[in-house]
């Protein structure tokens, strides 16, 4: 039905173009100076030796064992984080859906809110609920679950925790954007035919909303795989994320070649995982379509 | 049967009641410490004052901050929904495979960490002198929030009814008229999301806007980084606090003039 | 065994009343109709009988258990949605396999299953199809295989052939009167179409502005109205007005054209009371005007002749649509095209009647047993 | 992050020229009549985050502004500051002047990243400890300040350690500790103090010692909880019961201990610390102004208003310290010598080995 | 004024065809009713004289200009879509609207337009309300007079009127119709609903399987079709099996009962084909048997009388249908209750029928000249 208007009016394709070209001029080309930096020669002395030409930053990284427990803590980490702010994520934003009113509004208000906060002020409350001098230990022991407070930071639940608070409310917001048009009748015709709530979310609900979980996957495990500020803060001290680690190299060590070095193996890391994602996905959509 | 769908339903009510106070646990710490009387983040507060809403009307800097943040949020907003609006129409609309192909890649700066990010840009920007500029800053945060942006206005494209556009184009709209009139109205929840999402990413994002910013231009959060990590005064509490007022102003404002009902059919 | 019970159910949606006070029992086994004008509540009736809704006021009994707040995916009821709501993620096949895939039935038997059903509503081929990309009256033929996979001791069927032309509607009339009596079920079916529901319906309910104003045997329902609204709703009916007068002792009612009927025995009248004549166009007799300059009315044995102008006639198909002018009044006869008869536009006919066959109703509605 | 500067000697072979005897001691009272009137006019100056921060601007920049009508902009940018200058273009940089401890300065005069300065307008230099003027050189910038490596703690735990192995034995909440966890050579400089193998962090410079200071600070690391480069976290940390003692710098650790009832600071006897150089930044303009601002920062009356603000050591024989702080800092060059400051020149060879084993230790 | 001229369309669903080669004209002023069954390609077709598809090969003219290229928004026609397509974030009243709005009139003219237009559709005082709100024949109104609203020269209309019930069918068939004729538009109106096409049509048109087989005046596509789709379509009839056989050098069709017809002059048939017959129940008399015992087939003057058994009889409303047995063939026939035909299950019956009146068609479906 389009043919028509393309013809006439408008070539869609140009629609693509403002995104594209700013994609190059602010993206693609940073980018590529990045890339001469990254195949720089070190220097203790400096940010680099200019004019060098080696490999041997890709060589540091992909092989010694301090990049590869970084880049596999890192994985395992954002596996993690992104799998349970997904399932919350899913399941909140599907309350949201379902609650009328006030609850509704107060629903989605909690999340909205948390995101005007900000993170760092929000993760150091975060800290002094979890410490062991914290309101959670308290009660805890208060209620005589726990016999004496348990340190809850400065480890990986810490750190997830944290991880999982800062992705929630974007994994949330995308979720909800596509819930939020689904028509409810189908759910209803579902229900009809004997889907119980539970199933009819699973079958009705789940795969009309699988590209938003996508997105917001996406950029959970994107932004975990890079987290900086919660696990700098909550985590763990023997466990790094990469991107907590390129920050050491480029700011703290002015070491540039292995930054950026550090910083391509995580993009390709990150881009192939979530490739593989879409790809997986992409899979099971197929499924549903065929018989 | 009913007894299980009792539970259920309880279950359902205790999950979404637990994770509600769990989200709004830190935030009450966070107000509460907004009106310590002491200097240092502590909970529960020692002593109540308005020391720090004094000090941060007061003070210049955060009010820069603050004016700073709302035009970058603002600029980002604008920028990341514009570029991604107009992609996924283009997108939708082209037959040509190798255009969506090529959109996933758009999502790359995110996997970059954003130091390098932030320095590349710093470097690029620089060698036109436009760093330490509210552009740049922009910029860099669009890069983050555009493919977002674009994969949730994508993502509710899926949903809408296009037997709709039809309608529209049949009764005699335009095309541009038509996105206007049936297919805004039905993203419009996907639309506010990713706005929404843009101003939160420039709200919250302080590593590259670090690098990027200048005196004039700083943000809210790479004064709150810098500040806090080293110094913990409520201040910075002070500003959440303020802007969580706000929200809460206008949402009970367009609930009493439209109605709580349909304020939630609006969201 | 599936007998419902609808005990006063009323449904508000704010000031609306959508369903007012609705009460009756459907037997096990039984296919009651509703008809009723658009808006009148049938859909809002079914979804409360299927627990899509919760009434306001009332119960819904099945086979006298009170399940009203039973929610809809235990109740072993199926509702064919007026406008299909099939799953648009879901291909035409597993939108049909879909209430078997809820009670668990293996992949290989519910596909068998719904193949099954789908070709029944001669939808086969199509499993494999995007239900977005079917045609409407296909659209509606997969909502209803896909209620039918499941079985369900009561279905409820909302206007499930309107996008059906009448060869496969016919059919599929034959198919559901099929399942219908070969499984013993229970369906309550909406429709706007007589025809069908006389076709199918044990027993049909008319519903008007969220009540239930009558229901019966359909030829009960259609020959014995109990009131004007079932009378205009159910046929084309030649409505005349006419005037209650006391002559001599005897009440009467009077038309403009000079019919007379007298209302002996009647009670709830008075002199002066309006009341509507209803002369249904298949008892009228058209035949030539015996005599051109006769009276125009004349009382005959039992009933009356009148004498008027042939003024229309309407090619419909396979009958013919006869309009009369009696002194100014207009009345329509119709005919099978079969019929013959040689009348041309300005014909003197006349039109005869008994008056046995003339239901009178009061203003207000109700039917005069006079 | 920003909090912790690192450092390095330079020509750090602290001479015993200790010129005592300061030259002109009337110039120690530099009126505010030598300063031009610079109304109107910005100076950005690149500091330390947090605390320190707060100190520069309440004392040396406000100092600055009512002296000479100029505006001073403190961009507490902390330890991305380098990477900004690198960053940015040659003639357009982000600050007019930055601080830079040892490591900073090395790198940065490396890069280029400073400005060289005239000495000779920068008067009030000649008050200052030739000690640190000796360490790194006064080429690029001058030495204004710094800190010493000591102990912040919870002053619940009940006693007050005052050496460094104290936090090795087992008395009571020893075993939760926090240390500086971004920038290896302070944990090291203290690891190496705790030795008694070598004076000071000689130990550092010789490649046999290596194995005993990477020993020490692993015993240390067993106790570590929190590693850190964010004095916030310490601070929350100890309140909150996570750790007990941590190792900070005596400028933010008094001035959190003046201020918090609940937590203490001690300088041990035997320990290192950083010092600060301010340098201008290349392609800055403001070269004029810039040589003011230094000679403004090592003045004695604004050394002293910092030293009180922000609890920091100061360079100029003849500024004063506060109450808190007095018995902490030396007062001579004689004392200054007592004190390590780490060389960079010197640990250039070994950095990337100590950086790796720090990472390894922590991890 | 508005012609609308398709030349050899076509529309491909990538391998499905559901258009071809439709070309047909349809003049200014003029209704043409589309009829074929559900899946045939009617909606595809309309929507692609509206412009929202574009054929995959052929033509479509507007007043003889080239329009195929044209987009919707610059074609003077409207759809009332099959399933409404209201938009539902919007009011009823804005809905009506939505067109005027989109040609720019001002708010207050368009709101008193739109009222006035949900007025014809018996809606006034819903304007305010949210379409999703609605039942399904008030959306159905609502989706019509938005289509209304915007006063086009040609008229799409597909099902318009399927979810209403008979009295309000009918009187916005009035509406319809009056609008037609007084405007002066070209409607192209897709219905299953044959009296609905028969009280509408100046012309009809009816498709299979995605061709238009046959296109003329109702009384003449309905009296003469051209073929045994049609015949079969548009009404109930009673097909009944013959053979060709070639008696003494003329050609005469037998059916199993007995009955043989001359086919003088026909040259397209051979001895041995088979041929179907069609006895329309409208032309078939039923009369008690005169003889029990005579021969079950007896040819008459210029037609047949046979004799059978009545074996079934149903009550449709206002019209009886009869099963008669002949020698082992069901043939049916159909009554107006007025007719008083009295007759019971088992009795002895007799049919009879002229010659004229049946329908030859030969095996592939084309109708004989016989
Ligand atoms: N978008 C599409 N993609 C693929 N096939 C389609 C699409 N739209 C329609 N079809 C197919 O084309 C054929 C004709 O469809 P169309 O909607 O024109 O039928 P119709 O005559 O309107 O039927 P009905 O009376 O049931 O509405 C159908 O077989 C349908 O499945
Ligand atoms: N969700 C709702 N909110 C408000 N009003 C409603 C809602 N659903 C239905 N109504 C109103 O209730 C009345 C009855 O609707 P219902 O759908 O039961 O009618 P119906 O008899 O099925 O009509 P139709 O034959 O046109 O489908 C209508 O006036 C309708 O506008
Ligand atoms: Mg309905
Ligand atoms: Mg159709």
């Amino acid at each position: 039905m389009l043919e028509t208007l393309r013809e006439r009016v408008y070539r869609p394709e140009l629609l693509v173009a403002p995104l594209v070209v700013f994609e190059l001029a602010f993206f693609v080309v940073p980018l590529i100076m990045l890339v001469r930096v990254s195949l720089l020669e070190q220097t203790t002395s400096g940010a680099y030796v200019a004019g060098t030409l080696t490999l041997a930053n890709y060589q540091e990284v992909l092989f010694s064992s301090h990049f590869q427990d970084i880049l596999f803590f890192s994985f395992k980490f954002a596996i993690l984080v992104t799998t349970i702010a997904t399932v919350l994520s899913v399941f909140f934003a599907y309350a949201i859906w379902r609650a009328d009113g006030i609850l509704k509004n107060a629903l989605l208000f909690i999340v909205v809110v948390t995101l005007l906060t900000t993170l760092v002020v929000r993760l150091f409350s975060i800290l002094i609920i979890l410490s062991p001098n914290g309101p959670l230990n308290q009660l805890l022991v208060a209620i005589k679950v726990l016999r004496q407070p348990v340190l809850l930071v400065t480890n990986l639940f810490g750190a997830t925790v944290g991880q999982v608070y800062t992705i929630f409310p974007y994994t949330v917001l995308s979720i909800y954007s596509v819930l939020s048009i689904l028509d409810w009748a189908k759910v209803e015709a579902a229900r009809d035919l004997g889907a119980t709530e539970l199933v009819s979310f699973r079958e009705i609900v789940l795969p009309q909303i699988t590209s938003g979980i996508l997105v917001g996957a996406v950029i959970s495990f994107a932004w975990s795989f890079g987290a900086y500020a919660a696990p700098f803060l909550l985590g763990s001290t023997r466990q790094d994320t990469a991107a907590m680690e390129v920050y050491r190299l480029m700011v703290t060590r002015f070491n540039w070649p292995l930054a950026t070095a550090l910083s391509f193996v995580v993009l390709l890391v990150v881009l192939a995982s979530v490739s593989l994602l879409f790809f997986v996905s992409d899979d099971n959509l197929g499924d549903a379509y065929g018989t | 049967m009913v007894r299980r769908q009792r539970v259920q339903t309880a279950a359902f009510r205790l999950g979404y009641g637990a994770m509600f106070l769990l989200l709004i646990a830190p935030l009450v710490v966070l107000i509460t410490t907004s009106f310590a009387a002491s200097s240092s983040f502590q909970f529960p507060p020692q002593g109540f004052s308005l020391q720090w809403y004094a000090e941060f009307v007061q003070s210049q800097t955060w009010l820069t901050a603050v004016k700073n943040s709302v035009i970058v949020g603002t600029g980002t907003i604008l920028l990341s929904t514009t570029l991604s609006l107009l992609a996924a129409f283009g997108v939708r609309e082209s037959d040509s495979v190798w255009i969506s192909r090529l959109i996933p890649l758009t999502l790359m700066p995110l996997f970059l960490p954003p130091v390098v990010l932030g320095v590349a840009l710093l470097s690029f920007f620089g060698s036109y002198n436009l760093h330490q500029t509210y552009g740049s800053i922009i910029v860099a945060h669009a890069l983050w929030a555009t493919p977002i942006s674009f994969l949730i206005i994508q993502s509710v494209m899926t949903q809408v009814n296009w037997g709709l556009q039809d309608a529209a184009l049949d009764l005699g709209a335009s095309p541009l008229r038509t996105k206007f009139e049936v297919i805004f109205p039905q993203i419009k929840q996907g639309l506010f999301a990713s706005a929404l999402i843009a101003f939160i990413i420039s709200l919250q994002e302080f590593v590259m806007a670090l690098f990027l910013s200048g005196q004039e231009t700083r943000t809210i959060p790479v004064l709150a980084w810098t500040a806090i990590s080293q110094m913990l005064d409520p201040i910075v509490n002070v500003i959440s606090t303020l802007l969580i007022t706000l929200v809460v102003v206008v949402l009970l404002l367009s609930a009493f003039s439209i109605g709580l009902n349909r304020l939630a059919r609006q969201l | 065994m599936a007998q419902i019970e609808l005990d006063g159910i009323s449904k508000h949606y704010g000031d609306l009343e959508a369903v007012s006070g609705v009460s009756t029992t459907v037997e096990d086994g039984e296919l009651l109709c509703l008809l009723g004008p658009s808006g009148c509540g049938k859909s809002t009736t079914l979804r409360m009988i299927g627990g899509l809704e919760m009434p306001t006021e009332g119960t819904v009994r099945l086979n006298g258990e009170d399940i009203t707040n039973v929610p809809p995916y235990d109740r072993d009821t199926s509702i064919v949605f007026q406008n299909w709501e099939l799953f648009p993620h879901k291909s035409v096949l597993e939108n049909v396999a879909f209430g078997l895939k809820m009670s668990d039935i293996g992949t290989e038997e519910r596909h068998e299953r719904a193949e099954e059903l789908l070709e029944r509503v001669e939808m086969s081929g199509y499993g494999s199809h995007d239900p977005t990309d079917l045609s409407g009256g296909q659209k509606q033929r997969v909502a209803l295989a896909r209620s039918l996979a499941v079985d369900p001791s009561v279905l409820l069927l909302d206007e499930p052939l309107s996008n059906l032309d009448k060869r496969l509607r016919e059919q599929m009339e034959i198919h559901l009167k099929e399942i219908h009596e070969e499984f013993d079920k229970t369906f309550i079916y909406v429709t706007h179409n007589q025809d069908e529901a006389f076709t199918l319906a044990d027993r049909i309910g008319i519903m008007n502005n969220g009540q239930l104003v009558q229901v019966g045997d359909p030829m009960a329902v259609y020959q014995n109205p109990t009131n004007r609204f079932t009378e205009e709703f159910l046929g084309d009916t030649n409505f005349v007005e006419g005037q209650v007068s006391d002559s001599g002792g005897e009440l009467r009612v009077k038309t403009g054209f000079g019919v007379s009927i007298p209302l002996s025995g009647e009670t709830a009248v008075a002199p002066g009371d309006t009341i509507h004549l209803s002369l249904r166009p298949e008892f009228l007799t058209l035949s030539p005007s015996d005599d051109q300059q006769a009276t125009p009315v004349a009382a005959t044995d039992g009933g009356h002749t009148v004498r008027g102008t042939l003024e229309d006639i309407l090619y419909q198909g396979s009958t013919i649509r006869y309009s009369v002018s009696v002194s100014g009044t207009s009345l329509f006869v119709e005919r099978h095209v079969g019929d013959r008869l040689e009348f041309s536009t300005g014909d003197s006919v006349q039109l005869q009647w008994d008056t046995d066959d003339v239901l009178l109703f009061r203003a207000d509605g109700k039917k005069l047993e006079g | 992050v920003g909090g912790g500067p690192s450092q390095g000697g330079e020509e750090g072979n602290a001479t015993d020229e200790t010129t005592e005897g300061s030259q002109g001691s009337g110039d120690a009272t530099t009126t505010s009549g030598e300063y031009p009137d610079y109304s109107g006019n910005t100076l950005t100056v690149a500091t330390w985050a947090g605390i320190y921060a707060e100190a520069f601007e309440k004392s040396v920049a406000r100092m600055f502004e009512e002296r000479t009508g100029a505006n001073v902009e403190v961009a507490p940018a902390g330890g991305s500051i380098l990477t900004e200058i690198q960053s940015a273009p040659e003639d357009n940089p982000p600050y007019d002047i930055a601080a830079a401890e040892g490591f900073f300065y090395w790198q940065g005069r490396n890069e280029n990243l400073f400005q060289e300065i005239d000495t000779s307008k920068i008067s009030n230099l000649d008050n200052v400890y030739s000690y640190l003027k000796d360490l790194r050189g006064t080429k690029y910038g001058v030495p204004t300040d710094g800190s010493l490596e000591g102990i912040v703690y919870n002053t619940n735990v009940g006693w007050e350690p005052t050496t460094w192995t104290d936090l090795l034995s087992d008395k009571q909440g020893t075993d939760r500790i926090g240390f500086e966890g971004a920038w290896y050579i302070y944990p090291m400089e203290v690891a190496a103090v705790s030795l008694d193998n070598k004076t000071g962090i000689q130990e550092l410079y010789d490649e046999q010692s290596h194995q005993a200071v990477l020993d020490r600070l692993r015993e240390f690391g067993q106790n570590v909880e929190l590693w850190t480069g964010s004095f916030a976290e310490i601070e929350t940390s100890l309140k909150q019961g996570i750790i007990n003692f941590s190792m900070w710098y005596s400028g933010m650790g008094n001035a959190a201990a003046s201020q918090q009832e609940q937590l203490g600071f001690v300088t041990p006897d035997k320990t290192a610390g950083y010092l600060d150089h301010y340098c201008p930044v290349r392609g800055s303009e403001k070269t004029q102004m810039a040589h003011d601002f230094l000679n403004h920062m090592i003045d004695p009356a604004v050394q002293s208003e910092w030293a009180k603000t922000g609890y920091v050591f100061t360079t100029n024989k003849e500024a004063t310290y506060p109450e808190q702080t007095k018995s902490q800092y030396p007062s001579s060059n004689s004392e200054w010598k007592q004190v390590s400051i780490a060389d960079f020149t010197k640990l250039s060879e070994y950095s990337s080995m100590f950086s790796s084993k720090f990472q390894e230790i922590k991890g």
